[in-house]
């Protein structure tokens, strides 16, 4: 049973990982990236890492993300 | 007892001190005034150099373990992290203090205004080498690896209103992260195979045994990930990027001791858990080693002398320099070793002064080219004397401790059967240092052409940052005030201080002479050479230490045996001094006008070298990849 | 390299390297066939020895304790050197983004989007501290703690406005916690130096196992770090901020 | 599994590399940069898992509740997404500091270090 939940969480990230370097415009790739890092929270969990799952969770859900927004919002706005 | 105590309490304490240092000056430098901040971080960076120089005489013989959190190991595995500090490593340690405290000393008058951060900065930069250099554990060893380049990325930017410095940094970051990552995962791998992470225990579970496809990776990718950081070709395309921009007194810190770490980490983790190996992989892993280190060494002296730029120049010196030191690591003998060590302190003092004597010019002159400084160094004299020792003894000349350094080099040389060697060495060294000669010549005698004869005048040769650092180091960090969102300008007391005929402050002469004093006392020093590199080399005895084995019985296997006091040897004399006048007549063949046509063919010959140095990340990570699949195909053939 | 060069060799580079993490990982064991002795050893020592139920905690903060300092001070120069590249430089200045239409007021935020603010954030605060204090005891502790805390002063942002906020001037405070943070930590390390253990021993009072006092300085050391870590993101995030909304080139 | 597991690391760590190499702005190259370093996080996870392992947190247990996976790899793993952080964020305030100062977040028209 749980292999079975790694194997899924595993697919979840290597197809998302994918799409997030494939993914060329930075703003749709904010997006992608959170679906990533809910993926990779996801597979820690079902790796029985809750610490790193929950780091990642506020690293890569909440603090990066707001970044990445927060820099393409200055760069869009010097572009404007 | 007592005395025990306190000595041991010396361990801690050498990263203890800056570390609180740093903290304090981060968050509370805005309670301070400008002077008190300054004199603080100087105080915590001297103590900290005091607290190391400790460790080296309290190390001699015998490698000192200290556990943190009390934890020894128990029943013959290691619980905790330990510190084993031996004289390379707390030799290492000091000099990054000593460069620290006086690039500190020099920014008293270099940054107008600097608000404690670049203090704080620098302090966990010195704080993060000294765990490089102390720790025994392997994980430690890469946080310590990420601390350093964390610390150096945000400095290698600070000029933050220039392109140049945040490229720089960009690409340093890039490809220093890809490089830790590799460290990240050589060190999963080594786990998995020996359950620990203690380099003691890791090589005593490795011992004796063949190296299969996991062990070969996981070397390639420990030593690939510590050259990133050692710039050793084809690792190396971020260094001149990054050092070529960085502000002054953070090129110090860099070319000094940040690249040298790396290659202290390869020799380490090599000595404590790889050596060991069945199958008498030495020799072969040495003509490996060397390889990456002549490559190097050629590489950086033949990209030094195409530089116009004064910084990007010192950058390929440093690299060339870089590439001898791994030829002397990579001879795996500890005369080897010891040359590379008294080369690393004696250069990287030499090095530190050079930039400073840059940072002059730049202060006075606004510029860093070559080409537009010719014949403007009237009037800085002590500067021009500082960077024309500094190139001499580069070269080699006696007494200072990098002739010894070069001596010891060529006997280990020769012991291994490798005579050949030394002329790569004395080739990159003449050419190097030539390179700084000939700007010397052409900025204070005003020899020379006054226009570059490289083909293509690419931007690279005055990457807009002529006016840097003074103008940019604005710190304004006013708050919004309660009615008045004003604009904060405090940089006009700066851009005043930046004057072109004020005096050359003396916070920003002497530190260069100081630097350059110390590497001429240690030259001067009887029996330098013996103490370079003990005990080191041996890791039977190294994890004996470590794991208690052997209960106190530490041999002191790898003490170096020096021939005679081979400095004063007649012939080492004339080799240096040869190296010297070479060098020389490297700076005059390119001071020349008569020989404008060689040097148009010299310049067309290695057009193609310039144009690999692109400067682009793409490029840069591309190298990386390769160089660790390089790496490790190699690796595979010296191991298996 | 034109780009194109670049790809074939990149593509080269990458294949040998596959190869290369191919022959690696081929050398593990096979996936969860077995833990290291060292990691069963200390799962079963730690709750035992330090009175913890959270056995990552007891390594991340007691028998690696170094390790977590320095990556406490990983944190600290990354902000710090975040707050010096983003610094409003000589051409640039702090002005709020000026109205489009110059007579327009801006509308105060409604009651009920701030109630919802203080709401929200009070909920994060409160989540952010019980994460940070259980840490010795459930997954979870300083750093996770801290990140949400920090989340909580953006809620604020979002619910009132921004000038609102810098009335209060909370950067040197952030800037004092964030180093109050890192320094703590230093200092709860030097208390086993002077009780003549090794620095950074446990040496407090290790209490009842389950207790959220328990486990000697892990629980300190949590705190520390979510002091640390709150005060650190919540600069990142403020830096950040700042960019997109206050700093801007000077015209000259 | 096994070859699933480890095969998800090589592939996620070069996919990052990949895209840091082709990418064609700073921000989405910073991105991919922290795809290839979750690689490294999942292979230290995988390395100290054991099929049928509990979390090691021992609270509220069976009395005999099997074993715990390593919780040394889940240590250095929370270490390493800390680092991954400042690493990333630091990487974010000089893209957007090299977009004034270049006007472009194309890696491949920055040229102001090239030789």
């Amino acid at each position: 049973m749980s292999e079975a939940v790694i194997a899924v969480a595993l697919v979840w990230v290597a197809a998302s990982g994918t799409a997030v370097v494939l993914t060329r415009d930075p703003l749709c790739q904010a997006f992608v990236a959170g679906f990533f890092g809910l993926g990779l929270a996801f597979l820690y969990l079902s790796l029985q890492a809750g610490d790193v799952a929950l780091s990642q969770i506020v690293v890569g859900a909440i603090a990066l993300p707001l970044i990445v927004l927060l820099s393409l919002a200055k760069v869009g706005k010097d572009r404007g | 007892m007592d005395l025990v105590v306190s000595t041991s309490a010396v361990v801690p304490a050498s990263v203890v001190v800056p570390l609180a240092g740093a903290a304090l000056m981060a968050g509370f430098s805005w309670l301070l005034p400008r002077w008190a901040r300054d004199l603080i971080a100087i105080a915590v960076a001297l103590a900290t150099t005091t607290l190391t120089l400790i460790l080296i005489a309290a190390s001699a013989g015998h490698p000192m373990i200290y556990w943190f959190s009390g934890w020894r190991p128990s029943g013959g595995m290691v619980i905790g992290i330990d510190y084993a500090v031996c004289p390379l490593g707390a030799g290492m340690a000091s000099l990054a203090g000593v460069l620290a405290s006086a690039a500190l000393v020099y920014c008293w008058r270099y940054f107008d205004s600097a608000r404690g951060r670049h203090h704080a900065l620098v302090l966990i930069f010195l704080a993060a080498s000294v765990d490089f250099c102390l720790t025994g554990d392997l994980f430690n060893l890469f946080v310590a690896f990420e601390l350093v380049a964390v610390t150096a990325f945000a400095l290698t930017g600070y000029n933050a209103g220039h392109p140049a410095p945040l490229q720089g940094a960009i690409n340093f970051a890039v490809t220093n992260s890809l490089g830790g990552m590799s460290v990240l995962m050589g060190v999963g791998f080594l786990y998995a195979r020996t359950g620990s992470l203690n380099l003691a225990q890791i090589g005593q579970a490795l011992a004796g045994r063949h190296a299969d496809g996991l062990i070969v990776v996981a070397f390639a990718l420990l030593t690939g990930g510590f050259l990133v950081k050692a710039a050793v070709v084809p690792f190396h395309f971020w260094l001149p990027d990054a050092y070529g921009s960085a502000p002054i007194p953070v090129c110090v810190l860099f070319a000094g001791v940040m690249s040298e770490l790396g290659l202290f980490a390869v020799i380490r983790v090599w000595d404590t858990v790889f050596s060991g190996l069945a199958g008498g992989s030495g020799p072969r892993m040495r003509a490996v080693l060397l390889g990456f280190g002549i490559l190097t060494a050629v590489v950086g002296a033949v990209m030094a002398l195409a530089q116009i730029q004064l910084k990007r120049m010192l950058a390929f010196v440093t690299m060339s320099h870089l590439g001898i030191y791994l030829i002397g690591v990579g001879l795996l003998t500890p005369l080897g070793l010891a040359g590379a060590s008294l080369l690393v302190i004696g250069d990287g003092l030499a090095k530190s002064a050079l930039f400073l004597g840059v940072g002059v010019v730049q202060h006075q002159r606004a510029s860093v080219s070559e080409i537009k400084l010719r014949g403007s160094g009237r009037g800085l004299a002590v500067t021009g004397v500082t960077i024309v020792l500094g190139a001499l003894v580069l070269a080699g000349l006696p007494p200072y401790v990098s002739s010894a350094g070069h001596a010891l080099l060529v006997d280990a040389a020769d012991q291994a059967g490798l005579p050949w060697v030394e002329i790569v060495i004395a080739l990159s060294v003449i050419l190097s240092s030539g390179a700084v000669l000939r700007a010397a010549g052409r900025i204070w005698l005003g020899w020379g052409d006054s226009e570059s004869s490289r083909p293509d005048t690419g931007t690279a040769d005055d990457p807009g940052e002529e006016a840097e650092d003074r103008s940019d180091t604005a710190d304004a960090d006013g708050k919004l005030g309660a009615n008045g969102l004003t604009g904060v300008d405090r940089d006009q007391d700066g851009r005043e201080r930046s004057g072109r005929l004020r005096r050359v402050p003396l916070t920003m002469v002497l530190p260069p002479l100081a630097l350059l004093a110390i590497g001429l006392g240690l030259g001067l020093t009887s029996g330098i050479e013996e103490h370079a590199a003990a005990a080191f080399s041996d890791r039977a005895a190294y994890a004996a230490a470590v794991l208690g084995t052997h209960g106190g019985s530490i041999p002191t296997g790898g003490r170096v045996v020096v021939p005679a006091s081979p400095a004063a040897s007649a012939g080492g004399v004339l080799t240096d001094l040869g190296q010297v006048l070479a060098a020389l007549c490297v700076a005059g063949i390119a001071l020349d006008r008569r020989a404008v046509a060689l040097r148009r063919a010299l310049a067309a010959g290695t057009g193609w070298l310039r144009r690999l140095h692109s400067g682009l990340v793409g490029d840069q990570v591309t190298w990386l990849a390769a160089g660790l699949a390089l790496l490790a195909a190699l690796s595979e053939a010296a191991l298996h | 390299m034109s780009r194109r060069a670049r790809l074939v060799f990149f593509a080269a580079a990458a294949a040998a390297l596959a190869v290369t993490l191919g022959a690696g990982l081929a050398g593990l064991p096979s996936f969860g066939s077995q833990i290291t002795s060292y990691a069963r050893m200390l799962n079963e020592l730690a709750p035992r020895q330090r009175h913890v139920t959270d056995v990552v905690s007891a390594i991340s903060f007691d028998y690696r304790g170094i390790d977590t300092l320095f990556e406490e001070f990983i944190l600290l120069s990354a902000v710090t050197g975040i707050s010096v590249l983003l610094r409003p430089l000589s051409d640039e200045t702090r002005q709020l983004p000026e109205d489009k239409v110059p007579d327009r007021t801006i509308p105060p935020p409604s009651p009920a989007v701030w109630l919802l603010a203080v709401f929200l954030s009070s909920l994060l605060v409160l989540t952010g501290l019980e994460t940070v204090t259980h840490g010795q005891l459930t997954p979870g502790g300083g750093f996770q703690g801290g990140v949400i805390l920090a989340s909580a002063l953006y809620v604020v942002y979002l619910g009132t406005s921004y000038v609102t906020v810098e009335r209060f001037e909370p950067a040197p405070l952030l800037e004092a916690s964030d180093g109050v943070g890192a320094s703590g930590y230093v200092f709860i390390g030097l208390l086993g130096l002077l009780a003549g253990a090794g620095f950074l021993s446990n040496v407090v009072g290790l209490g009842v196992t389950g207790n959220v006092i328990s486990g000697g300085t892990i629980p300190l050391l949590n705190l520390v770090v979510g002091v640390e870590v709150a005060g650190g993101f919540a600069i990142l995030a403020s830096e950040f901020l700042d960019q997109t909304a206050v700093i801007r080139p000077r015209r000259r | 599994m096994s070859v699933l597991a480890y095969g998800v690391v090589a592939w996620l760590f070069l996919v990052g590399i990949y895209g840091v190499v082709t990418s064609r702005n700073l921000i989405h190259l910073v991105v991919c940069l922290s795809v290839a370093q979750s690689a490294t996080d999942i292979l230290l996870l995988e390395i100290g898992y054991r099929t049928g392992g509990h979390a090691p947190v021992f609270v509220s247990l069976p009395a005999h509740p099997g074993p715990a996976v390593d919780a040394v790899m889940q240590a250095l793993a929370l270490t390493d997404v800390v680092v991954g952080a400042a690493v990333t964020a630091l990487l974010l305030a000089l893209a957007v500091q090299v977009h004034k100062r270049a006007g472009t977040l194309d890696p491949d028209a920055l040229r102001a270090t090239r030789d």
